[in-house]
């Protein structure tokens, strides 16, 4: 330090070290800034900063740096952080389709509101012959696939369940009554007269036993 | 080195008196060991050469020495430092005989050379253990972003359901619902067990000699088809109940001759 | 498209949709690699990216250009994380993480899984010269820092242990290879798995054991 400068009697403990360089001091931030897990206000900068930094000019300086590229020094009230570029935010969330059969109570549950809409919960235990859970109905209701109808005008009131227009055009009808009838399925082959899996066994050698039965009991 | 090759011997006495300063050091704490091994090579390191230089019989000697030292004073000394003595006792015997021709097994030498082999692979690791160490550490030295952003895997379920899928459940639950009890629609063409059973027990007391099942049909259910099979098929389990009890007979004398019942006890 | 140009076809997929210019790329690899705090492998980065970018040129432009920087772009492994440079580490204290205070039994076969990889727990104790506990390995494994490599294919085939990609992150290693003095101790045969004169000769029977190690240090 040479005398006739006049340099104005400092802070000691700022005068031991001179401050680093600006792009030193850039550096600082970058890390600092990239480091800490909340935005930082320019006091808390200048806290970890060598004394005698210029914070304020590095940040400018920093900002125009990051400008237009992938990252970018954003502000937030009135602290500082880093922040992808907002319009890169599609490649943060990665998309991933997974393809899943629908549990065989789920797509019972949702042929017999397509068969018989209006239904209430009651109904298709009645004609599935076992309960429907809440988890059921709720999935179908997710999928957008039934949702509520009126309530019926019987004791309790009970809600009813209906298809949607996304069911209709997922499965690809106009209408649900475009839905073919048992007769048709069964002249169509569509009905198996295997026993459903986990279902009382019945006799398979007499491919006509239904109709016998009907013709029995009918 | 220097020491050793010292011609008054001076240097040498003055190195064994370190050796044994040193190795009542080693008897105080010799819990702070990590087993022979270790001690063998702090022991090396007292003969303040290059481990590829090492005196593997001095080495022995040491050790022997250490482990003696340790007995006079009633030191206990773990199980395998007792091992390593008598494999360096053994070792030393090795170096110091003549090598007998007819002995198999390898030689003191080769011996020696991997002991001292591993001594100096053991301190490479501990030198290179220590390099690890002082290396620039992950959240001490350097960090990662403090601040991660959301970058998770949104996964979306799709559900594969067809039109078929569809019309074949409800096709399935349909059929199952053809043989629910419940839906037994019109029981009046039904004659049920109970019915018949009762029927059988009044008419039993007449049937003294033997009859055929349809005699015991109820009257008008013998024409409508569907009420005589009905009827037929309760009478007959009924009748088969009332053979369990005892009070009935049965018998069909052919496949689809006349089922004849009468009652028992004649 | 004009018909004289005599153009190649193109897989279907990548030709949908031309891949974004290189300064792009860079930009969105770097969006990814700024948002994570773990290291991403190539195929993770292409994974995000639109079909046809050329993720290996764009880390390449991306890694030069912070080069010197407050924050670099490191590899790890097979992988790539931004990671703020070293000499700045005094600036972040607050965020400095209590590391547990390995004992030296820890760091020692910490050492010897990373150099001598992959390593049965028996060629451990061979050189440290005692057993090794359970609780030395739980540890490490605990830690992340070491995890099971492929069993010997010697008798009993032991399971071996190898050092994990957290643990290069940890160290800033981009590689096995680049462990500290490595290639000395290879030289002077340090690294080799002699057996005692007299044992029983183990690595004859044992091809794969010098791939292996190829692999490792090669």
């Amino acid at each position: 330090m040479s005398d006739d400068k006049p340099e104005q009697p400092a802070n000691i403990t700022e005068s031991l070290f001179e401050a680093p360089p600006m792009a030193e001091q850039e550096r600082m931030i970058e890390a600092i800034l990239f480091a800490t897990n909340t935005p930082q206000t320019k006091l808390q900068i200048e806290n970890r900063m060598p004394h005698g930094s210029d914070v304020a000019e590095a940040i400018t300086r920093l900002r125009k740096r990051y400008d237009g590229r992938g990252v970018n020094l954003v502000r937030v009230g009135e602290a500082w952080a880093f922040r992808t570029a907002a319009d890169l935010g599609f490649l943060m969330q990665k998309e991933q389709v997974e393809t899943r059969k629908l549990s065989r109570a789920a797509i019972e549950t949702l042929a017999i509101i397509a068969y018989h809409q209006p239904v209430t919960r009651a109904e298709i235990e009645e004609i599935r012959g076992v309960s429907v859970s809440s988890g059921t109905i709720d999935m179908l209701m997710e999928l957008d696939w039934i949702k509520l109808g009126r309530r019926r005008m019987t004791p309790g009131r009970p809600v009813t369940f209906i298809v949607t227009q996304v069911f209709l055009d997922h499965f690809g009808l106009e209408n649900a009554r475009d839905l073919p009838g048992v007769k048709e399925l069964r002249d169509a082959g569509l009905l198996d007269n295997r026993p459903p899996p986990g279902a009382l066994q019945i006799p398979s050698d007499d491919p006509d036993r239904a109709e016998e039965q009907d013709d029995m009991f009918g | 080195m220097v020491e050793q090759t010292s011609p008054d011997g001076t240097d040498a006495v003055l190195d064994a008196t370190q050796a044994r300063i040193a190795s009542e050091a080693l008897l105080i704490d010799v819990d702070g060991y990590e087993g022979p091994l270790d001690l063998l090579l702090t022991l090396a390191r007292t003969q303040k050469v290059d481990l590829r230089k090492i005196s593997v019989l001095a080495l022995a000697e040491q050790y022997l020495s250490f482990v003696d030292r340790a007995k006079t004073l009633r030191i206990e000394l773990a199980a395998d430092y007792l091992v390593m003595a008598a494999w360096l006792a053994f070792l030393k015997s090795r170096l110091l005989l003549p090598v007998d021709p007819q002995e198999d097994g390898p030689s003191g030498e080769e011996l020696a050379a991997h002991l001292a082999f591993q001594l100096e692979r053991l301190e490479a690791m501990r030198r290179a253990a220590a390099k690890l160490m002082a290396r620039d550490q992950l959240g001490r030295d350097f960090f990662a972003r403090g601040l991660p952003e959301d970058t998770g895997v949104k996964k979306t379920v799709v559900y594969k359901a067809t039109v078929l899928d569809l019309m074949q459940a409800y096709a399935r639950l349909k059929t199952k619902d053809s043989f629910a009890p419940l839906h037994y629609a019109e029981r009046d063409s039904v004659l049920t067990m109970e019915q018949a059973l009762e029927r059988m027990k009044s008419l039993m007391g007449h049937a003294l000699e033997w009859s055929d099942l349809s005699q015991f049909l109820p009257d008008g259910w013998s024409d409508d088809p569907k009420k005589r099979r009905s009827a037929t098929a309760a009478s007959f389990a009924a009748a088969l109940e009332l053979v369990k009890n005892g009070s009935l007979e049965i018998r069909q004398s052919d496949t689809f001759a006349p089922i004849e019942l009468r009652k028992k006890g004649i």
